[in-house]
């Protein structure tokens, strides 16, 4: 793998809230009272559990064993290391599992006010995701509308599990200013935890939570395109993060499938929807569920028929990968570059105005 | 079927009544295919729909049907309204009653499916029930799966007079108060029609909090508890008091939990009223000025002493509607009340209050 | 009190909760789905002077309410997860502990107090294992369950464990809580802790319904049941309602050859906490009248936010007998406390 | 009725409290940025010790989703069910003006009239310049 | 409705003469009546007055309408009843004209979810009777189904251990989504019966677990309906894993029908490395997840991948394992495979030999 001097874009890192004391700050009265008079602990995310093997390698959790917090670590472990030219922050503390809508507009502002305090201020080659609270889609809109004026927040960070499909109209009010504003959506793992997160019930297990992410994004590639979302919204980019990669194809092949035979029950789709993702859907490349061997990986990615659709990411501090080998082997010098350096650049217009 | 014989020396207090909760049933699905759009109607056939009767009504079980009531299936209109007629409307003397047709149009997963049938339905009912019985009002039903179609649909219904309430279920994907939902209230507050929220669940999720039950039993049970869950929902989501003049008619509940149940609401109140400042009187205020209840099921014994005391707590004689909850069997004989409710309750029961809940009763209705 | 309980188990479990911790069918780590309104649910003067969690120190809850209140007998109900985890065996081995802690820490240094089995129920064997090996001694008077899991808790899965409460004649106490996954609500997920707090009425309301629906008290005539925490203002009504489904649906419900009252009024005790507060408090006594007040077990919540002060719980002129039914009598007959 | 000497008022600075015995009954003092209040130190819901509770802002809404949260509305919050009091006034933010008389008797102490069931028993408070004095 | 046959009958492959197994027709009752002989009077009279019920709230029909009647070939209709009803129709349209040497019976209607456990027990014992009656006995090229109640593990313990050495039955069935994962404790007792009866246990896609059918809530469309479904095998094939079933019941064979096979190399990826991230929290599976899947699992066909790229399917299959794919065909559903045009063209005769019948004659010991 050769990262160094591409000016690679990460798209995919995850700045960890440390506390929910954190966020107190940017917090408006009432949330900061009620955080207190309630006794509220904090909102981190089963998804993943702070000791979990996963949830951070082991060579950049901090002194206690914890996940890294506070950009110095991610610079020298990551930025530095690899001179990135961008990274893109998705936090995934638990706004998205939050049930009162006012209880998430109040920490999805807050945590990309602190986003923007904390990391983006501290480094010019930082980006982010704007969290939204889902849970109302027209306050999400409205999150979106104020943070777009930052040009550093580059995308809209979405849950793989929320309440109800995302492609739904009930959610397209998001969809509607993420286009106007040019950003798009990020899907990133995680759940509402509102059903459990398999579709037959609650695994005994953490792995089989984690394993059962991309189930998730199955569900939600159908959903996006079988709702008509991007027939609605036909420049709205969709990327699905940490979703694994491989699933995507096999299940793309069963949905065209399907939509021959169905096609009349949304005659909106008006096109194979392997086409239609194709167009709109990008994957961040790590992790990729494939098995070490340069060929099958080789066979993975051909089977995508385009080389326009993975994006180089880190997932720090996730634990994906050892050493250097952030990119999958079995990638060529020039595939190389498009992951990390121009398909990142047509998904996020915004990491071009600023690019050298 | 019923005797005939009306002009016995029966008791008869409720001439004039209004029966505020009256089910008519689909009878098949092609009953509703002259109403539906030409794409529409293509698909009903091109894909094989089935009936959309739902497993919160089985027909053959015996709850849902008083046995004299019952009729051979399927029923169809003109048999359903005859026998409405004559073991309702002409043997009390009835001046109205009001259908409300419990079919799973809001069961269907695909919103816009869920809107052509909620429209051919509701032209359905205006055409072969309210056309044909002057007496007979009906509920709105309106495709709960999207609250934007289901307000247009309220919009468009409500033009007809006789459409008096809007009709939603009891169990629907979210909790009724979320303002997911409020589009619905909205648009029934403008046209000055109460949202009628009856037993039945969209089957979203199990219509318990513990999971799904083995006997419909338990499911028919479950309906008491869920009005309970939507109340809490309504009140404390603020819906009351962002919908001034919003009336909600909880119908087919039974009536006995409401009492200890908005006792541990108004507890947990004074506790927790900083959760949800908007909410600024006590919540049985709100239930008492905003909600009414349909009276069958009742849900009490047939001790009269019983129900006098249940009357007490709940503190108001403005609170319950009038309903035989026809054709479900829900009492025997002519007690189309429970003993120990006073004529000069029975008279608000019957009467005042549903002409108060319900203002287009008021236009037309013989006195 | 955690650690003190966390200490007791096998270190894989250590480690086990070390690293992923404990997941209950909800998504969030430390916080529950719908945040407290109180820091952790208590009192905010139950936390004991010399530090720890409120409820773990047996000094200051004889100080703060054993003896200012007179308690001459109170049953322990340790709550919080163990119960309802989605890891069966940690679930198992959490009970154990549980019930070792119980009997060392409590129930062995203060006589006024017993305990709860908790038990493990989503491994009916594991439970029963559990009850037998527990019955016997003194220091547990009931087999705790809560009435949430992802099957309701009257299902046939669960019958093992009242065969065996019936055996050994303890009687099985359902505490509102636990977490099936499933929505609070039958209408979906509701926005706030207020709405969860009301819906534990409902959820005791299904959780006696399946009992009583599914056949438990016909197959088990001799099982007793407490509801716990969940109020009672609402089981006349559930009763009536029952009664009138049953008369109804007589071969839906072959298998219950009584009405579905005559099984509540003799299997099942309700206690009082949060105990409704009618502006009227004569209507309370009108709601026991119909429950029965041999019935009726008054609980504090002891040192939780919703707790009920004994001297306030039942502000009501009662006649001598009721009152000590009410307060003692009623429960040292459920628990088979020799009494005069 | 007469004026008790409760503290010295360097001993009691803002966010402070105390309970003191006046006349065989407990109140407690509360500084609130300055300003001495007095409650009667029993929580007229279940008897809590109101001195526990947690004093906080009242929030008021003008509708649902709008939390209006205005320092100056300082309640108390009782340490057991939570229940709000003003703490100038003593009453219930839920039902300040509830009397409902037909079921609970209001009754009269140390000659101050206890307004309906759910009001927090208040006191006049006073400094001299020295010393933070309570009527009762 | 019916479209009358016109002889087509491939008589190449009659001629060949070679096996040709199809592991997943299915029957269909005429009416509930046919099972009127083999129930109870309280179970028939319970059918009557309280009809199926699962966890979904339609009293007949299903939550997502399919896209044509009864989701079913509209040449499939017999003169009365609904398709899969009528022997002389399957055999004059699908085993003859096919050249079908075996075929497995999978009923879907009833299935065995009833929420009412003991009434399901009943309906499955009854639909298990009538499967031998109607179909295995008239007709010698047919196996049965075991059809238990699966959501009570002891019930459907009992149902296995009547069925277990009745040459009739070739497996185990259960529908995709159980109300828990797959691999809990409550299902083991069918584990444990199957393996001691020699028998698989097959899943078949559709049931109603009660939780949306994915796992981010309801969809609204059929077509997302029908593409979720992998994901819940995906979930009980991880949960089986996961708790250790295939450790402890190291006969147990399972199958998956219906849910296509693309997926299945990615899962095994994927849970290969969850599972070298986190071992410490299952010690008790011993061995990487892809093992488990390589040797216990097999799959069927139907709905056969169609990929732009054709070889792309075919290394798919080799992925899985060529001794591990099961032909079927679905018949007389509407996304039915053809055994002569639905497998890849570029397959050697050996891999399609395997696909057509011997992995099938080698899972059902024929």
């Amino acid at each position: 793998m050769n990262l160094q001097n591409l000016g690679a874009i990460d798209c995919d890192m995850h700045p960890v809230v440390p506390e929910l004391k954190a966020l107190v700050p940017h917090l408006p009265a009432n949330w900061r009272e009620a955080v207190e008079s309630r006794g509220i602990p904090g909102f981190e995310s089963n998804a993943y559990p702070q000791r979990a093997p996963i949830t951070a390698r082991p060579d950049w959790r901090d002194d206690a064993g914890a996940p890294p917090a506070g950009i110095d670590r991610y610079r020298k472990a990551v930025m530095d290391r690899w001179q990135l030219g961008h990274a893109i922050g998705n936090c995934i503390y638990g706004v998205h599992m939050v049930l009162s809508e006012d209880m998430a507009v109040a920490l999805a502002t807050a945590v990309n006010d602190w986003m923007a305090a904390e990391w983006l201020d501290a480094d010019p080659r930082m980006r982010a995701s704007i969290i939204v609270p889902w849970q109302n889609p027209e306050r999400a809109a409205d999150e979106i509308d104020r943070c777009a004026a930052d040009r550093r927040f580059v995308q809209v960070l979405m849950p793989v599990m929320a309440e109800a499909p995302l492609g739904r109209r009930h959610y397209w009010p998001i969809y509607k200013a993420a286009e106007r504003h040019g950003l798009p959506i990020g899907i990133h793992a995680g759940s509402a935890y509102r059903f459990p997160v398999t579709p037959v019930g609650w695994p005994s297990y953490y792995v089989e939570d984690y394993a059962a992410q991309s189930l998730g994004f199955q569900g939600q590639l159908g959903s996006l395109i079988c709702e008509g979302v991007f027939s609605k919204f036909p420049n709205l980019k969709v990327v699905m993060i940490e979703s694994g990669v491989s699933w995507f194809t096999p299940f793309l092949w069963r949905l065209t499938k399907f939509w021959r035979g169905t096609r009349s029950e949304v005659p909106w789709v008006d096109r194979p929807p392997l086409e239609i993702a194709r167009d709109h859907i990008r994957l961040t490349a790590q992790p990729l569920d494939a098995p070490d061997d340069v060929e099958t990986v080789g066979r993975i990615i051909d089977q995508f028929q385009s080389d326009e659709m993975l994006l180089f990411a880190s997932d720090y501090p996730h634990w994906q990968f050892d050493n250097d080998e952030v990119v999958p082997a079995g990638l060529s010098a020039i595939s190389i570059e498009k992951m990390a350096v121009q398909n990142p650049l047509a998904t996020y217009p915004r990491l071009r105005e600023t690019r050298l | 079927m019923n005797d005939l014989n009306v002009g016995g020396d029966r008791p008869r207090p409720y001439r004039g009544a209004v029966d505020c909760d009256v089910q008519i049933t689909v009878p098949h699905r092609d009953a509703l295919l002259p109403y539906l759009d030409e794409y529409w109607r293509d698909v009903s056939l091109q894909r094989g729909l089935q009936t959309l009767d739902t497993a919160a009504f089985p027909r053959q079980a015996p709850i849902n049907a008083r046995p004299d009531w019952r009729l051979p299936e399927p029923a169809s209109v003109r048999d359903q309204l005859r026998s409405l007629q004559v073991n309702l409307l002409d043997r009390y003397g009835f001046s109205a009653a009001i259908c409300n047709c419990l079919y799973g149009v809001q069961l269907l997963h695909s919103e816009d499916m869920g809107q052509s049938i909620a429209r051919a339905l509701n032209d359905w009912i205006a055409r072969e029930w309210l056309d044909n019985e002057p007496r007979l009002r009906a509920s709105i039903v309106v495709p709960m799966q999207n609250p934007t179609m289901a307000a247009e649909e309220i919009r468009r219904v409500a033009t007809d007079r006789r459409f008096v309430q809007v009709l939603m279920l009891v169990m629907g994907e979210m909790p009724l108060g979320k303002r997911y939902y409020w589009p619905i209230y909205e648009a029934a507050e403008e046209c000055g029609l109460p949202v009628g929220i009856h037993a039945g669940s969209m089957y979203r999720h199990p219509v318990t909090g513990t999971g799904w039950p083995s006997y419909y039993a338990q499911d028919y049970f479950s309906q008491a508890s869920a009005f309970q869950t939507q109340l809490t929902s309504l009140i404390l989501e603020g819906v009351f008091g962002a919908f001034p003049t919003l009336r909600v008619v909880l119908s087919e509940t039974g009536v006995s939990w409401l009492p200890p149940y908005l006792w541990r609401l108004d507890k947990y109140w004074h506790g927790l009223r900083s959760e949800t400042p908007w909410v600024k009187v006590p919540p049985s205020e709100i239930v008492r000025s905003r909600v009414r209840l349909t009276t069958q099921p009742f849900d009490t014994p047939a001790d009269p002493a019983v129900v006098e005391r249940l009357l007490d707590h709940i503190g108001s004689d403005e609170m319950l509607l009038f309903a035989s909850d026809f054709p479900h069997w829900r009492f025997d004989g002519d007690d189309l009340l429970p003993a120990g409710v006073s004529p000069d309750q029975i008279a608000h029961i019957s009467r005042a209050n549903p002409l108060a809940t319900y203002p287009r009763l008021a236009e037309g209705v013989v006195p | 009190m955690e650690k003190d309980i966390f200490s007791r188990l096998a270190p894989r479990w250590r480690t086990h909760i070390a690293t992923v911790g404990m997941l209950a069918r909800q998504g969030f780590t430390q916080e529950m789905q719908y945040p407290k309104g109180q820091p952790m649910a208590v009192r905010r003067d139950a936390f004991p002077p010399g530090g720890g969690m409120p409820g773990s120190d047996l000094d200051f809850m004889r100080a703060q309410h054993l003896d200012p209140n007179n308690v001459q007998f109170g049953v322990l109900i340790p709550l919080g997860a163990a119960q309802s985890l989605q890891n069966i065996d940690l679930s198992v081995a959490l009970c154990t502990a549980i019930n070792d802690w119980q009997v060392e820490e409590w129930t062995s240094r203060e006589p006024r107090l017993r305990g709860s089995i908790v038990a493990a129920y989503q491994d009916p064997q594991a439970a029963v294992a559990e009850i037998h090996r527990l019955a016997g001694k003194r220091d547990f008077v009931q087999v705790s369950l809560l009435s949430r899991l992802p099957n309701p808790i009257g299902h046939r899965s669960f019958w093992p464990i009242y065969a065996a409460a019936a055996e050994v004649g303890l009687p099985i106490g359902v505490h509102a809580f636990g977490n099936g996954g499933w929505a609070i609500t039958g209408g979906g997920w509701p926005s706030y802790y207020g709405e969860d707090m009301m819906s534990h009425a409902q959820t005791s309301q299904s959780a006696l319904a399946s009992l009583v629906l599914e056949g438990v008290f016909e197959r088990f005539p001799t099982l007793r049941v407490a509801l716990i925490e969940g109020g009672l203002g609402w089981l006349p009504s559930l009763r009536w309602r029952l009664d009138r489904i049953w008369e109804r649906s007589r071969d839906e419900l072959a298998h219950l050859p009584r009405p579905p009252s005559e099984y509540i009024r003799e299997s099942v005790w309700l206690t009082s906490q949060p105990i409704e507060e009618p502006a009227n408090r004569q209507h309370i006594a009108e709601v026991i009248d119909w429950i029965g007040w041999d019935r009726v077990l008054f609980a504090s919540d002891y040192p939780h936010w919703d707790f009920d002060d004994p001297q306030r719980a039942m502000p009501l002129p009662l006649s001598r007998e009721r009152r000590d039914r009410f307060f003692l009598k009623n429960a040292l007959d459920l628990y088979g406390i020799p009494h005069g | 009725m007469a004026y008790h000497v409760v503290a010295a008022i360097e001993d009691m600075p803002p966010g402070s409290r105390r309970v003191i015995e006046v006349n065989g009954r407990a109140v407690a003092v509360f500084n609130v940025e300055g300003e001495f209040y007095a409650l009667l130190n029993r929580c007229p819901h279940q008897g809590a010790d109101l001195c526990n509770g947690l004093l906080t802002v009242a929030v008021t809404s003008t509708e649902p989703g709008i939390y209006d949260f205005d320092p100056s509305r300082n309640v108390i919050r009782c340490p057991w069910h939570a229940w709000e009091f003003d703490v100038r006034t003593g009453k219930s933010w839920c039902e300040p003006n509830r009397v409902k008389v037909r079921s609970f008797k209001t009754e009269v102490r140390s000659g101050k009239l206890i307004e309906g069931p759910y009001v927090a028993e208040t006191f006049p408070v006073k400094t001299d310049g020295t010393y933070v004095l309570v009527e009762a | 409705m019916n479209i009358a046959l016109t002889d087509t009958a491939d008589k190449s492959s009659a001629r060949q003469a070679t096996a040709l197994v199809d592991c997943d027709i299915h029957p269909a009752l005429r009416s509930a009546a046919d099972l009127r002989p083999y129930l109870s009077l309280r179970w028939w009279d319970y059918l009557q007055t309280y009809g199926l019920r699962s966890r979904h709230g339609f009293a007949k029909g299903t939550p997502f309408p399919k896209i044509v009647p009864g989701a079913a070939r509209r040449d499939a209709w017999p003169e009365s009843g609904p398709p899969g009803s009528d022997l002389a129709l399957m055999r004059r349209q699908h085993l003859d004209h096919h050249g079908i040497t075996m075929g497995i019976l999978n009923p879907l209607s009833p299935s065995g979810g009833d929420q009412n456990s003991a009434f399901s027990a009943a309906l499955c014992s009854a639909t298990n009777d009538w499967l031998v009656d109607a179909w295995t006995s008239q007709e010698p090229r047919l196996k049965a189904s075991v059809l238990v109640p699966y959501e009570d593990g002891e019930a459907a313990r009992e149902e296995i251990r009547k069925r277990a050495g009745q040459p009739d039955f070739a497996h185990v069935l259960l529908l995709s989504r159980t109300s828990e994962p797959l691999g809990k404790r409550r299902y083991w007792p069918i584990f444990e019966a199957a393996s001691e009866a020699g028998l698989p246990v097959a899943t078949h896609v559709f049931g109603y677990s009660g939780f949306p059918s994915t796992n981010s809530g309801w969809p609204s469309y059929y077509i997302e309906e029908g593409a979720a479904h992998p994901a819940g095998c995906q979930a009980s094939i991880a949960s089986m894993i996961f708790e250790g079933v295939f450790d402890r019941y190291p006969d147990l064979r399972f199958v998956v029908i219906e849910a296509g096979f693309g997926w299945l190399p990615a899962l095994a990826w994927r849970l290969d490395r969850a599972w070298h991230r986190m071992r410490d929290e299952v010690p008790h599976v011993k061995r990487p997840p892809s093992e488990y899947i390589r040797e216990r699992v097999w799959i069927s066909t139907q709905p056969m991948e169609e990929a732009p790229q054709p070889q792309a399917v075919a290394q798919t299959m080799a992925d899985i394992g060529w001794d591990r794919l099961l032909f079927a065909s679905d018949y007389p559903h509407w996304d039915f495979d053809d055994p002569k045009f639905g497998l890849p063209p570029s397959l050697s005769a050996e891999q399609r030999d395997h696909i057509r019948f011997r992995n099938a004659h080698t899972l059902y010991g024929l």
